[in-house]
This record gives C-alpha cells, structure tokens and sequence, in this order.
C-alpha cells in the first residue's frame, strides 16, 4: 500500500516536525531504526516524542522487536489510540521504555474501509482491552485478537461512535 | 398445673417477649448511636428525642414493607426458616436469669438447654439460603451454617468449662458462685449442698478464666455473626447472603433474631464470667442489665474497629486456633478443679495461654508486615529513572 | 431497554385493609404510616459515576445520612429508596430497571445529578440514557453536578415531605 | 473408583455487579466458581460508557476540561490538569510559575483525597466500616479547601489552559494549614486503624500478587505497579510541571499483593503532605495564567503528555488541527490497564479476595469506561 | 398415667414409617433418613423401657445415648459415601448404583 | 494482636472525640465565599436593571446549552438612565441540566452572571427546575446581598496597574510559533 | 393434661414420620424429620429423662439434620422428584403394616408390671455412665473417631483441579 | 408426672408458641397494610441487576459437609462433656475416662488438620 497516495496531502517537512525534538529522542530514533531491521520505517516526531511509521502489516514484527530488543526494551505499551482522518484511519501505538525513559509513538495507517491490522496482544497482553475498544469504537478488526466482543458497548450496538461520521445524539430540551 | 397457672405463665412469656423486643429496639438505637461516635457522628437524630424512634420506625416499616417471595423459592422453606431461627433463640430466653429471682423458670439443665436451642437455630440460616433459590443465598446458607457449627464446638466447650468451674449446669448456680460471700445466701447455699468446694467462689469467672471469656466472646461474636465474622451475609461479598431475598415483615424476623442472640451472648457473658447480677448499690436487674450492655456495646465496638476474615481463615481459625483452644481451657479447668489447686494457678494457667496466642498472631500477621513497612518506607528519595 | 413513559413518581400501592374498608380510620392509619415510612428510607447501595462519590460522602461522617434514618441495604429487597446517582448508560438501563422492579412496595426513586436528570453533561453522548425517568419513574429530582450532599439531603427531605403528601391525599407540588 | 460423570459436575456462574456494594461503581465480574474459589473470572465494562471521548471533538477546548472532570471522577484536579498541559504543550504557553505551585499543591491534596477513598472502599471491601468514616473525613476537609479555591467540591473546572482559573483566595496560607495539621492527623488515623491490624494483614498480605514482569506486560503504572517493587513515577523519571525541584521518596512495595498496593498508597500520601508543605513554602507571588482568555486555538498537530494521576499514569494523546475544538482525543486511563489484568489476579482466588483484589487496584469506572 | 403400652405403640409406628421408607424410596438421603426414624423408634422404646422397668433407670438411658452417639457416626459416615457415589456418579439413586461396578 | 488492640483504642478514643457531623437542616455548614451553586443573573441596583444585554456570550458556550434568552431594546437607555443598549427580555435556565462549571460566568463580559450560592433546589418533576428571568434575579440579588457582590470588572481595573495587559489570544512564544509554521504530520 | 399432651406429641411424631416418608421434596423431608425428631424428645421429657431429650435435640435436631441437609443441598435437588419412591413402594406399604401389627400385638400382648416413674437425677446418671459405662464410652470415642476419619478418608475432595 | 418438671417444659413449649403467635401476628400485620403490586419481575431472583442464571445447589463446594460432619462428631462429645462436667470431681475414672476421650477427640482434630480438610484450597 502506498501511504503517501493513501494520506492524499504534502508530506511536512521533517525538520519542522523535528524541531521539538530532544537529542536524546534524536538518539533513540537511530537505536530504533537499528532495532526494526529491515522493515519499512520513517521516523518522525509527535511534538517531543519521537516516533515511526511503520505499515499496518508490519506492526506485529516491529512491535515485538521494540520490546525484546534490549537497547530499545520498550516494555510498556502505553496505549493504543485511534484516530479518524476521515480518508484513513490512523492507529497510534504509544510505547515507553523506563531503561531510556523515553515514549515511542508508532503510527499506522489503515483504510477507511475495511481497516484491519494484525494484534499485537502477543506482544503486550495490555494491548487486549485496547485493541477490542479501538473494535468497538472504530470498527478497526485486529486480526489474530482472541476475542473482539463488544467491551464498552453493549451487544447490539449499531456503528461505530468513535468515527467523526457518527452523529452526535440530538436532544433538544435545554 | 392448672389454668391460671398456664395463664400466668403466658403473661410472663408476653412480657418477657415485650421486653426482649423493647431490647432489641433499645440495642439497635444504642448500635447506630454508639457505631456513630466511633465514627465521629451522631448517628440518628431525627426521629424522635435523639433518634430514639429510629428502631421504631425502621421496625414499623418493614411490617409495612411489601413481603416478596421469589417466584422460584420454595415457599414453604422460604416462610420457615425465619420461624426456626426466631423461635429457638425466644425459647432460650425462659432459662435466663436476670437476678437470682427473676428467671421464668430455671431450669437445672439451663446450659446444656441453651446449647440444644442454639443448635437448632442454625437451620434456619442454613434454610433460608436454601429456600430463597439465590447464589448469593445459597452461597450464604452454607457458609453460616459451616460457620455457625465451627464455632458452636469452642462455645459448648466454654460453656463446659464454665460448668466445670461452678460445678453446675444452673445458669443461677453459675451466676451465683460468683457472688462474693455473704451476699448471695440462698443460692450459694445450694451451691455448697452440691458439693461446691472451689477456690475461686465469690470471684467472677473472667478473673480466674479470662482465656474463657475471650473464647466465648470469640464465639459469642461468630454465633451472632457479626464483624470480623460476619461471613455470612458479607454485604461487600455476597450482598446478604441467607438474607439477600428476604423483604418486608420476613427480613424484619431476622433482624430480630439477631439482635436477640446478641443480646443473649451478652447476657451469657455477663452470667459466666462477670459475676451475674452482682454489684453495690444498684439493684440487681439493674447490674443485669448493665453488665449485658457493656459486653453487646463490646460487641459493637469490635464491629466498629476490625474487618472481615474470609471464609477459609474463619474457618481456619475456628478449628485450628478455637477448638484446640477450648480443649485447653476444658483441660485446664478440669485439672483445677481435679487436683484442687488454688485460684490463682488457673489465672496464671489462663493468661498463659492467652498470652501465648497473642504472641503468635502478632509473629505470624503482625510483625512481619510491620518488617515490610519500615522496608518500603525508608526507600530513600532518589531523582531521577531508575529502571 | 424497556422504555416507558415519564411518570410522576411512585405512590405506595393500595394495601388489603384500606380496600377492604376504606374511611376514616385507614386514612388516618395511613398517614400514621407515612411517618415511619419517612423515617426509615433504606437505600439501595447503588452508585453509578461521579455523583456517587458525593452520596458517599453524604453517608460519612461530615454528613451522616444516618441521621435521616438512611442507610444502605445491598440487596433491593431491603430498600424503599434508590437513588440514581450519576449517569444512566443504555448499558446500565436494563439492570437499573430490573433492579428497581425487584425493590418491594412502597419505593421511591431519587434522581440525583443532572445526568440522571436529564443527561446533564452527555446529553450529546451516544450512549447515554436521557435522565432516568426513561427508565422508572422518579420521585425526586436534585439538580446538580454533583449535588452537594446537603442538596442531597435537601431530596430526602423532599421525599419525606412527598411521602407524608401522599399519605394525606394531596399530591406533592414543588 | 472411576470419575464417571466428572464433566455432570458444572461449576456455578455467578454475577457480581453491575450493582454489587464493593464493584466500585457499575463494574460486572461474571465468576465461574467452584465452592468459594473463583475459576475464572471475566470482567464486563462499559455500564458506564459515555462516550466522552467522542463529546471531545465537538467542544471547545475550555469546555472539554469539564469532561475531563468527570473522567477519573475522584482526581479532578489531576486530570484537569494533564489536558490543560495537553493544550499547553500544543501552544507552546508558559505557565506561571504561581499557577505551576497552585496545580501542585491542588494536585497533591487530591491525590491524597483520592488515596484516602481507596483506603476507606478498600477497608469496606475488607469488611472495615469505620475507616471509611475516618477516611472521607479527611476527604471531606480536603473538598471544603477546594471549594474555597475553586468554587466546587468535585468539578472544580479550575485548571484552565495558561495556568488556573483565578489567584487562590488571599487566606489560603491559612486555610492551607488548618488543613494540612487536621489532614495529617486524620491520614495518621486511618494508616493507625488499618494498616497493621491482623485480621485486615491476613486480608490483604499475599492476595492478589503479581510479579513485575507481567504487571508491566498489562501496561500497569502508578501505585499498583510500584507495589510490585518497581520504582517508577513519571514525576520522578519525567518530571513535569514543578515537580524537580521537590524532594520526595518513591514509595515502593515488593510483594505486589493487596496489602502492599495499600500500604504504597499510605507512604505516598505521607509523600504527597511533604510536596505540599515544600510548595506551600515555595509558592511565589505573581501571575495565575498566561493565556488569559477561554477561546484557545492551538496549532495543527498532535502530542502525547503523560503524568502521574492518584491511579497510575495517565496519558492524553491531543491531535488538534487548528481550530478551537480538538480533533481527537485520547486518554490512556490508568485504571483501564490496571484493571485489565483482574482476570488473571482472582483466578484461583476466593470469592471474598475477588473483593479485595478489585479494591486494591483502586479503579474509577468514569476513567475506564470514559 | 400413660401406660408403657401406648410409648411402645408409638415407637412400634415410628419403626414401621421407617421400615416402610427404607423399602419404598429410592433416594439414598431419604433411606438413610428412615433408618434414623427406625434408631430413634427403637429409642424410644428402650427409653420408655427403662423408665417403666428398670429400677436404677441408667441402664436404657446409658444405651440410648450410645445408640445416638453410633447413629451419628453412622449418618456421617453413611452420607458421606452417598456424597463420594454422587460425586462420581452424579445420582443419589440407589437402583442406579451398582457398587461392584465401581 | 497488638494492632488491633490499638485500633480498638483508636476507635474507642475518637468515640469521645467531638463528632464532626453538620446538622445539616437545622445547622448547617458554612458554605465558602468562592462557592459555586446555580448561576444567576446579577441586579444593577444603581440603574435598577439587569445586568445581562442577552449578547449570547454564555449561551453558547454552556457545555450543556442549558440555557436560552432573548434581548429586547433597553427602554431604560432611551430614557438615558443607563448604558445598556439593549438589555435581556427573558431568560430561562434549566438549573437541572447545569453542571455547575462555571464557564458562563468567565465568559461574560458584562458582569451579569454570577455562581449564586442556591444548590438546594430539589424537585418533584423532571426539569422542574426550569428558573426564568425573574427567579434568576431573585437569586442573584440574594447572593449580591449575602456576599456584598462588586462587578468583578471593576475590581480588575482596580488591580489593573499591577497586572500586564490581559492578552485576548494568546501571542505565541518563539516556540510555539516555529511550530505554527510546521506543519505537524497528522 | 398429660394425656393431651402425649396424644399431641405422639401424633407430631407419626405424623412427622409419615412426612418424612411422603413428601416429595427431600428438603421438607428433612423438616418432616426435624418435627418427628424434635416431637420424640417431647416423648422423652414425658418420660421424665430430659436429659435425653435434650441429647436429641441437640444431637438430631442440630447436628444430623444439618448434616443431612448439606447432603442434600450438595446432591444435586434437581434429580428428586424423579426418584422419590421406587415401584415397589405398595409391598413396601404391605410389609411396614405387618410390621406394625406384629409389633403392636406383641406389645398389647405383653405387658409387663411397670412401676412408678420418677424423675433421673442427671449427676447420678452422669456418675453411673463415667464409672460403669466407662469402657463403653472410651469404645464410642473410637467410633466416633473412626466414623471421622472415615468420612474425611471417604469425602474428601480430591482437588479435581489441582 | 413431677410438676415443677412439667413446668419448665410446658414454658419452653409456650415460648415457642408464643413466638411462633407473635410472628404470625406480624406477617398477618404485614400482609393487611403493606402494600402490593406484585409483577413476574419483581419475583425473579435477584443477582446484582442481572437476570440470574439457573444453578444447582451441587456446585457449591463438598467442603463444607466436612465441617459439617466434623461438627456432628465433637457436638457427640459435647453430649458427654455434660454430665461429666458436674461429676467428675473426686472420681478418678471419669477424670482420665475423658481425659483419654478428649485426647482420642483432639487426635480426630490433628489427622483432620494433617490430612488438609481444614484448608480450602491445596
Ligand atoms: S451529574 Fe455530574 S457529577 Fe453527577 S454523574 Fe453526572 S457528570 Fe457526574
Ligand atoms: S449573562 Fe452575560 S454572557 Fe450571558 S447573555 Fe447575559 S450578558 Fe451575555
Ligand atoms: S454553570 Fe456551566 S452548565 Fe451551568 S449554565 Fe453556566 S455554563 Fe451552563
């Protein structure tokens, strides 16, 4: 899948986005690449944290590897979020590292429809709870995940509210 | 036997009933009362003068609460069980005395009366969680009537012991011995016709036999199922356990009976080992009723204070720690009275034991965590990661 | 999610004697009635969000619901009173309706909270239920967010007013 | 003897909550217990799903803050706070150094409100019925303060982006220590009534332990994770807002059981007194917010602050895209990952530990379920 | 005064409802609860005995109580081998349980 | 069993201790001079008219849009007593949907509103709260009186000297201006 | 008086029984037998060894119908109604009738002289049974012993999961 | 029949009856003035607000027979503790008679305690 055709808009210019960037994200930008290996990688930053896009297929293996890897020992998965561009969906993996003190963020992109991306609950069994409500709230299927049955919503629930086209509930009696 | 006698005892019985139940309002009020200043509040004090109609109220309310049964109850059981478990624990009250006189009728058997009644009276728990077709009731059931029988060895065992030391199953004759001499002839005198030749007479028990009196409480406390055993209908648990289905008038019967079994622990308490109704200047049936409170008072201050053992542990701590306990205290007591010996070795006898026990819950619970305590607590302040 | 309509409130259901012989002596029973009723309202141990912290605060010591005769009882059947306190999800309508059915005769609802009021903070959300009255019918609304446990206190005392009201045959008026 | 009909005997299902007395709110645990001992265990969230997440996107940002009140209901403060500096960090705003001080402070105080909570719950679930009482006491001083501050007992609304609403009340040096000499005394009692006594050890000691590795593996943080023996909180190891220049210990456990998810909370409210008396000195005159007005428009972006919540650590990923509402937002509630892990804690436990355990992670229905 | 007669025609009944239960029902529970009408009938009987008979009035009494003390450990004992058959069997049947088998 | 012997004592102890309850009817607690209960409009007593013009302001930055009002032409003005072009005909809150935050009151620009102390307002029937213009002012002339109010926008030109200029928008740092350029990657 | 109390106390007793061996639920069985039991210890009191009495209440009244209920309550209730009575329960009826009749017979038949009845002193009886009975009763705590050990031996619960 | 005897019994008797009285009198109260509206809902078991789920009293646990069992076989004791309670003194065979009880007794406590059927969970 070509990202850049899929994001459909200019790519920032990386400087910009790295400006806020400490040395020491700099640095472990470098021990993740090193770590990731072969995989199609692009480094960047969310403001002061440094983060990498990786492909949606790729995830698992980048995952797994952040976290056995002992220079990066990424060990905590922070959280998984979510978030609707409404041409794309974009899954954004937080992991923190307390031998680096250092919080990565791994972006991915999926389709609009029909997104779907491997688990990674065999990487964190923390990533259970979040992956079946980015289920729930985004309709995102996680492919391998034991049991994607409805956590916050109820069984019966039609759509899916976290997506921006999702209406929001009219009442009107102020 | 003829009517007017079956006609006074009626009349006895009723007053007898007005008056426990006028008890029970009076604990309840003194339960909410008290728990509240333990608590640092007040408790109730809107219904009437300080709240005093609160139990009223609550009472008169649950007669008009609507009596539910579950459609998949069994009816039958669903309505007994309350009944079994309120009428022994009435019936148990003829054979109390309050002061040397006012007793309805004494029984020579009382003690061995009072521990038949008790046991019957655990059906009625281990029933309404039965009848009541409820997990949380079943799960109920079972434990209170596990529990309840755990702790019924240890309470006949001191109730032995008891009966050892006086030499007699008279709940007057027990009270009696504890008169200091001089006082209480009429009784005594029985007592000494009986053979009663001990060493401690005139001492109340709990002097000579405060490993009894912390047993009894113990399992005064787990008969009446009350906090740290109050396994059985654990809110935070199982929701009410034996209760968890019971509404309206029917709910009503149990409160009732608890509160009169918690009345009747204290009484009993006050009878063995606080020397009865002795006591200067008041009346009799005042002190009656002043030691009784003061150990149902005890009762609520235990339940202000600790919380709750889990089942295993209760029951752990019943077989493990409470029967071999009263085995000891039914020994040592035997063993007094056996070869004689002065009044004191069984306080020393006693307050070994006790003190023994005390050691080794405090090496077992308290002391290692108390270790852990200072461990975590003196972590110096770091800054920075540490990993 | 059983809906049904908006309803005034809870009235004690008729009992065998005063159908059996309405008249004077009943009515006046039943106002003696009333009085322990207002004095004895059991409360079903029930928090839902936020505002239940608040209720809990009103049953501790600063505030001492007990004074009101209020305390709480775990299982319904043993409660005259429940109080909604905090926000009604679709999720948690069907519990709540089943719970309330199961308290016996005579209860009483107490909506504490706007959320249970009327959605209050989420009246936009997805999820949740526009005030409780579209559950059970309530008795009492406190407004707030949350209701300090004064105002709190101030609903029992509306309840207690209402109970004695529907005792005498007049309907309550706030 | 063979086991002929092994597979007849059917273990019981039984459901605690949505309303149960110690579920914390409207949280469901279906059991599968044989006896008292629990087989299995499977957690229900959702009954108090609102959906806040999503309400996010179509408020401003000043208006949001309320919705974060309501999220981790028992620590306003705390999370007013994160999504202002959420905002703040966006912006690039300074924050005075007087509303720097006033947020620690308030922080700090509602971290110990909220510790005192969890003890009061936690005592209940152990069948304790005063130190609830004795707890919400102190509680209870604690929201009179905020409410002279703030104006509100719960949803103080108080924290705004720049800084705080308004310049706490010229008496609040007095008020702060009246507080602090009561709040001392009152944490004092309750750690006295609890945290030693037998019945309430046997309780709590061993139950419910978990090792560091797997505690970590379920993304837990904050004090649960600490009593697991791991000396982590993102004050200390990213210090944000103030917090370098305080000196403060890092209590931490080393069972990882119940009692020492307790006690850790005990220590750090002990901490967290320390904090505010070192702020309290410290706090300087001046400014109390930089921004100024309510309208913010923080620039096209996204950015992911973390802080130490009473729970854990609590994560908000913003992404804005320049106009006055968020585009996007995420929370990373820590009650959510500490609670994730209940299946495998009462596995094998008894009923009346399930209680406990679940009481010792201390969760906020309004934060998991947000 | 009662006459021994009438103590022992009621027990004599109490032991025929008992007999009749352990031949009639089929539940293990419900047999074991006849033979405890048929020990408490027999009981009876030795009790009225003694007290009509026995001069010294220990002998029955003594008895009896032993006879109690022997029927609860019987009922222990007794259930809980109903309790182990139901556990492996899942039935408290008795024409279903067929020992040999096991 | 040392510990619980304490606890015994600790217990038994504050049993004497003065119990900390607020008779809540009869005497209740103080309620602090910042606190916040239901909004309400305030009452110029100087030109004996509401504060409130009806700009909206607060409307629609209610998080929970409980509230609706309409402006009419002040007739006042005409009669040169006071300022207010145009002035609030009516005003309708529904106390039970407010959640107490505040926002209103920071938001207006004309002093009009203010966080009176009412919080005891239960009723019988949903919405029931519904306050109109004039309930609104009742309250508000009751919390003016109680708490001596003076228009906070007064006090702040008072303060004014001391204070910088309160920036409307915020003026974005170097920092933050550099990365208003950038153009972030989501 | 007596009279009327023993025909009540006779007739709880029988009826009780009948209970036991009629009702079709195993639970109200077991209460039918609590009456049955708890209305022979009234027999007992009539007989003037209340002693005896008391040892039934306490030991059938408490202790057995416990034991028994939990017996049931751990068996599975579904299954009862199905197999409360077995085919042959007339013959049964037959032969418990026979019974009877032989048993009344023989006891209308012969009937021995019967003294004055007199209250049994407890202590006296607790002397004779700790000094001539004292074999016996040392032999009882064995079998007291071995029914315990038997039945931990026979129900305990093998930890069918480990 | 002794009176003083009958007596006794013939209270124990009536207290039970009066309570039984007094009890029917309250739910024959109850049943007059409270309240009813009875529903199929309202009926169903309760379990904390969500329909309860059918269940066997076979899948609680056998342990609690044990203590049942165990209670049966030390209330057996206690029958015989009685009377010896108030003989014992001055005969040395009831002395060491329950001496020796006791001790065979507390040796049912220790195999039980030995073999576990005192802990819930090996
Ligand atoms: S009304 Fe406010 S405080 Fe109450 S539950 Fe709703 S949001 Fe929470
Ligand atoms: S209260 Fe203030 S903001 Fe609201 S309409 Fe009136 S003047 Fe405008
Ligand atoms: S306080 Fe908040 S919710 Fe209430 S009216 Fe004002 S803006 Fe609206």
């Amino acid at each position: 899948m070509n990202r850049r055709a899929a994001r459909g808009r200019a790519e920032p210019e990386p400087v910009d986005e790295m400006a806020a960037l400490s040395p020491e994200g700099r640095r472990i930008l470098d021990v993740v690449a090193e770590a990731v290996g072969d995989r199609k990688v692009e480094t960047g930053a969310v403001l002061d944290r440094p983060r990498i896009s990786v492909d949606a297929e790729d995830i698992a293996d980048v995952c797994s590897a952040l976290k056995t890897n002992p220079d990066t020992a990424f060990k905590t998965l922070l959280c998984i979020a979510a978030v609707d561009y409404k041409e794309y969906i974009q899954i954004v993996y937080l992991l923190h590292s307390s031998k680096e003190e250092q919080t990565l963020a791994i972006k991915t992109d999926l389709p609009y429809e029909n997104p779907s991306l491997p688990t990674i609950t065999n990487v964190w069994r923390a990533a259970d709870w979040y992956e079946r409500e980015a289920h729930d709230l985004f309709g995102v299927e996680f492919e391998g995940h034991p049991d994607l049955a409805p956590l916050l919503l109820y069984e019966g629930f039609e759509g899916h509210p976290g997506l921006k086209e999702f209406p929001f509930h009219e009442y009107e009696e102020y | 036997m003829n009517l007017l006698d079956i006609l006074l005892l009626i009349i006895a019985l009723l007053i007898l009933f007005t008056a426990l139940s006028i008890v029970v309002i009076s604990m309840i009020w003194i339960e909410r009362k008290f728990l509240g200043r333990l608590q640092r509040r007040l408790g109730p004090t809107r219904t009437g003068p300080f709240g005093l109609l609160q139990p009223v109220a609550d009472a008169v309310k649950l007669v008009l609460k609507e009596d539910l049964i579950p459609s998949t109850a069994d009816k039958a059981i669903f309505w007994v069980a309350p009944l079994l478990v309120l009428i022994p624990s009435f019936m148990i009250w003829v054979t109390i005395p309050a002061t040397k006189d006012l007793v309805l009728r004494n029984l020579d058997l009382g003690l061995f009366v009072i521990v038949a009644l008790l046991v019957v009276s655990i059906l009625g728990l281990l029933l309404a969680g039965w009848g009541s077709a409820n997990k949380y009731g079943a799960l109920g059931g079972l434990r209170s009537a596990a529990q309840l029988v755990s702790y019924e060895v240890p309470l006949v065992m001191v109730v032995v012991s008891v009966a050892i030391l006086a030499e007699s199953l008279d709940l007057r004759v027990i009270a009696a011995s504890q008169v200091p001499i001089g006082v209480a002839e009429g009784v005594l005198n029985e007592v000494k016709e009986a053979g009663g030749s001990f060493n401690h007479i005139g001492v109340p028990l709990i002097l000579i036999f405060p490993l009894g009196m912390v047993l009894f409480l113990i399992a005064g406390l787990a008969e009446v199922g009350r906090i740290p055993f109050d396994i059985y209908f654990a809110e935070s648990e199982i929701v009410g356990g034996p209760f968890v289905e019971y509404s309206g008038a029917h709910f009503s019967v149990f409160f009732l009976a608890e509160y009169i079994n918690t009345f009747l622990v204290g009484a009993l308490a006050a009878l063995f080992f606080l020397g009865g109704w002795y006591g200067p200047f008041l009346p009799e049936w005042i002190w009656f009723l002043v030691k009784t409170y003061a150990v149902v008072v005890v009762i609520f201050w235990i339940r202000g204070t600790f919380p709750r053992l889990r089942v295993d542990q209760l029951m752990a701590f019943g077989w493990k720690a409470m029967i071999p306990l009263s085995f000891v205290g039914v020994v040592i007591c035997a063993v007094y009275r056996f070869y004689d010996w002065p009044a004191w070795t069984m306080t020393v006898m006693s307050l070994a034991v006790l003190g023994v026990v005390g050691y080794w819950l405090y090496r077992r619970f308290t002391q290692p965590v108390q270790r852990l305590a200072k461990l975590y607590g003196r972590r110096p302040g770091r800054v920075g990661n540490v990993s | 999610m059983a809906e049904i309509k908006p309803n005034p409130g809870n009235l004690p259901g008729p009992n065998l004697l005063n159908k059996g012989m309405p008249g004077v002596i009943t009515a006046q029973s039943e106002q003696l009635f009333a009085m322990a009723r207002k004095s004895s309202l059991w409360a079903m141990t029930f928090g839902l969000a936020c505002c239940a912290i608040e209720m809990m605060s009103t049953y501790m010591a600063h505030h001492d619901f007990d004074r009101f005769g209020v305390v709480t009882w775990p299982s319904p059947r043993q409660s005259d009173v429940m109080i909604v306190a905090g926000t009604v999800v679709k999720k948690m309508a069907d519990p709540i309706r089943l719970l309330y059915e199961q308290m016996p005769e005579p209860k009483w609802v107490i909506a504490m909270g706007s959320c249970a009021t009327n959605g209050g903070p989420y009246y936009r959300s997805y999820s949740v239920v526009m005030g409780v009255d579209h559950i059970v019918p309530v008795d009492v609304y406190v407004p707030g967010c949350p209701p300090r446990p004064e105002a709190l206190m101030q609903g029992i005392l509306k309840l207690q007013e209402k109970i004695v009201q529907d005792a005498k045959g007049e309907p309550a008026r706030s | 003897m063979t086991m002929l009909n092994e597979g007849q005997q059917v273990d019981l299902l039984m459901n605690m909550g949505p309303q149960h007395p110690s579920t914390h709110g409207v949280f469901r645990m279906l059991l599968r217990v044989d006896g008292e001992v629990i087989v299995d265990a499977e957690p229900h969230i959702g009954y108090l799903h609102r959906g806040s997440e999503k309400l996010a996107e179509g408020e401003q940002y000043h208006q949001v803050v309320t919705l974060f009140d309501r999220m981790d209901y028992i620590s306003n403060f705390n999370n007013e706070w994160v999504f202002c500096r959420a905002v703040e960090k966006l912006m690039g705003a300074e924050v005075p150094e007087r509303a720097e001080y006033i947020r620690v402070i308030l922080g700090e105080l509602n971290r110990i409100a909220s510790h005192l909570l969890f003890l009061g719950t936690f005592g209940l679930d152990a069948g304790a019925m005063t130190p609830v009482m004795f707890a919400f006491r102190g509680r209870e001083r604690i929201q009179a303060l905020f409410e002279g501050v703030s104006g509100a007992r719960m949803m103080h609304n108080y924290v705004h982006v720049g800084g705080v609403k308004e310049d706490v009340p010229p008496n609040f040096k007095e008020m702060m220590a009246e507080l602090l000499a009561d709040l001392r005394e009152d944490v004092e009692e309750c750690d006295r009534l609890l945290s030693f006594n037998e019945v309430f050890v046997a309780r709590s000691k061993d139950i419910g332990a978990i090792d560091l590795d797997t505690a970590i593996d379920y993304g837990w943080t904050g004090p649960c994770l600490r009593a697991c023996g791991m000396e982590y909180d993102v004050r200390r190891a990213e210090p944000y807002s103030i917090y370098d220049r305080f000196e403060f210990n890092v209590p931490v456990g080393r069972d990882g059981d119940c009692w020492d998810r307790y006690f850790v909370r005990v220590l750090e409210m002990y901490e967290s007194l320390r904090i505010i008396d070192q702020a309290l000195e410290g706090m300087p005159e001046g400014e109390v917010n930089s921004v100024g007005g309510r309208l913010v428009r923080p620039p096209k972006g996204d950015v992911y602050v973390r802080a130490e919540n009473p729970r854990g650590e609590i994560g908000v990923y913003l992404v804005s895209d320049g106009t006055d509402k968020p585009y996007r937002v995420k929370v990373r509630p820590p009650s959510f990952c500490n609670l994730s892990a209940l299946r495998l804690l009462v596995k094998d436990s008894y009923i009346a530990d399930a209680v406990v355990i679940l009481g010792s992670l201390d969760i906020v229905l309004g934060e998991v379920d947000r | 005064m009662i006459d021994l007669a009438f103590f022992q025609i009621v027990s004599g009944a109490l032991f025929a409802i008992g007999l009749y239960g352990v031949l009639a029902r089929r539940s293990a529970v419900l047999v074991l609860m006849s033979i405890e009408l048929m020990l408490n009938a027999v009981n009876l009987n030795l009790i009225a005995s003694a007290a009509f008979l026995d001069p010294s009035r220990f002998t029955g009494l003594i008895i009896a109580i032993f006879v109690i003390t022997v029927a609860a450990a019987e009922v222990g004992l007794a259930l809980a081998i109903v309790l182990r058959i139901f556990r492996n069997r899942a039935t408290v049947n008795l024409d279903e349980i067929d020992l040999m088998k096991g | 069993m040392l510990a619980s012997m304490k606890g015994m004592v600790l217990t038994i102890v504050s049993a004497f201790k003065k119990p900390v309850t607020d008779q809540y009817p009869t005497k209740p607690r103080k309620l602090q001079d910042r606190y916040m209960g239901f909004p309400a409009l305030t009452w110029d007593f100087e030109v004996e008219e509401p504060y409130c013009t009806s700009c909206m302001v607060c409307i629609r930055q209610c998080p929970t849009q409980c509230m609706s009002a309409t402006m009419k032409d002040n007739p006042l003005q005409k009669e040169g007593k006071s300022k207010r072009r145009k002035i609030v005909d009516t005003f309708e809150i529904n106390l039970n949907r407010c959640i107490l935050c505040g926002i209103c009151v920071t938001v207006c620009n004309f002093d009009a509103i203010v966080m009176s102390h009412e919080h005891e307002m239960s009723v019988y029937e949903r919405n029931g709260d519904r306050v109109d213009l004039i309930e609104l002012l009742e309250m508000g002339k009751r919390y003016q009186e109680e708490q001596d109010w003076v228009p906070p926008s007064t006090l702040k030109k008072k303060a004014a000297p001391r204070r910088r200029p309160a920036a409307r928008r915020p003026r974005p740092t170097k920092k933050a201006s550099q990365e208003e350029k950038a153009q972030p990657k989501a | 008086m007596t009279w009327f109390f023993f025909f009540l106390i006779s007739a709880m007793a029988l009826g009780g029984g009948l209970g036991v061996v009629a009702a079709r639920n195993v639970v109200h069985s077991a209460l039918f037998l609590l009456l049955s039991l708890l209305a022979v210890a009234g027999l007992y009191v009539l007989l003037l060894t209340e002693f005896l009495a008391l040892v039934q209440i306490f030991i059938y009244g408490g202790a057995i119908i416990i034991v028994l209920l939990f017996a049931i309550m751990l068996t599975r209730s579904r299954e009862f109604p199905r197999i409360t009575d077995n085919a042959q329960w007339p013959l049964a009826a037959v032969a418990a009738l026979l019974f009877f009749g032989l048993l009344t017979f023989a006891f209308l038949v012969n009937r021995p002289e019967a003294d004055e009845r007199s209250r049994v002193a407890f202590t006296d009886l607790g002397r004779s049974l700790f000094t001539d009975w004292a074999l016996p009763f040392e032999i009882a705590s064995i079998v007291l012993l071995i029914a315990l050990v038997g039945a931990i031996v026979i129900a305990r619960d093998d930890g069918r999961r480990g | 029949m002794p009176e003083a005897l009958a007596e006794n019994w013939l209270a124990l008797l009536f207290a039970g009856i009066i309570a039984f009285v007094a009890m029917a009198i309250m739910f024959a109260a109850s049943f007059l003035i409270s309240s009813k509206r009875k529903s199929d809902i309202k009926q169903t078991a309760y379990e904390c607000g969500i329909p309860a789920a059918p269940y066997a009293f076979s899948q609680i646990n056998i342990r609690y027979y044990i203590f049942a069992i165990l209670f049966l076989i030390f209330d057996v004791e206690a029958v015989f503790l009685f009377p010896w309670a108030v003989v014992f003194i001055g005969s040395n065979i009831a002395f060491y008679a329950m001496m020796i009880f006791l001790a065979v007794l507390f040796f049912a406590i220790l195999y039980g305690w030995k073999k576990g059927v005192l802990e819930w969970r090996r």
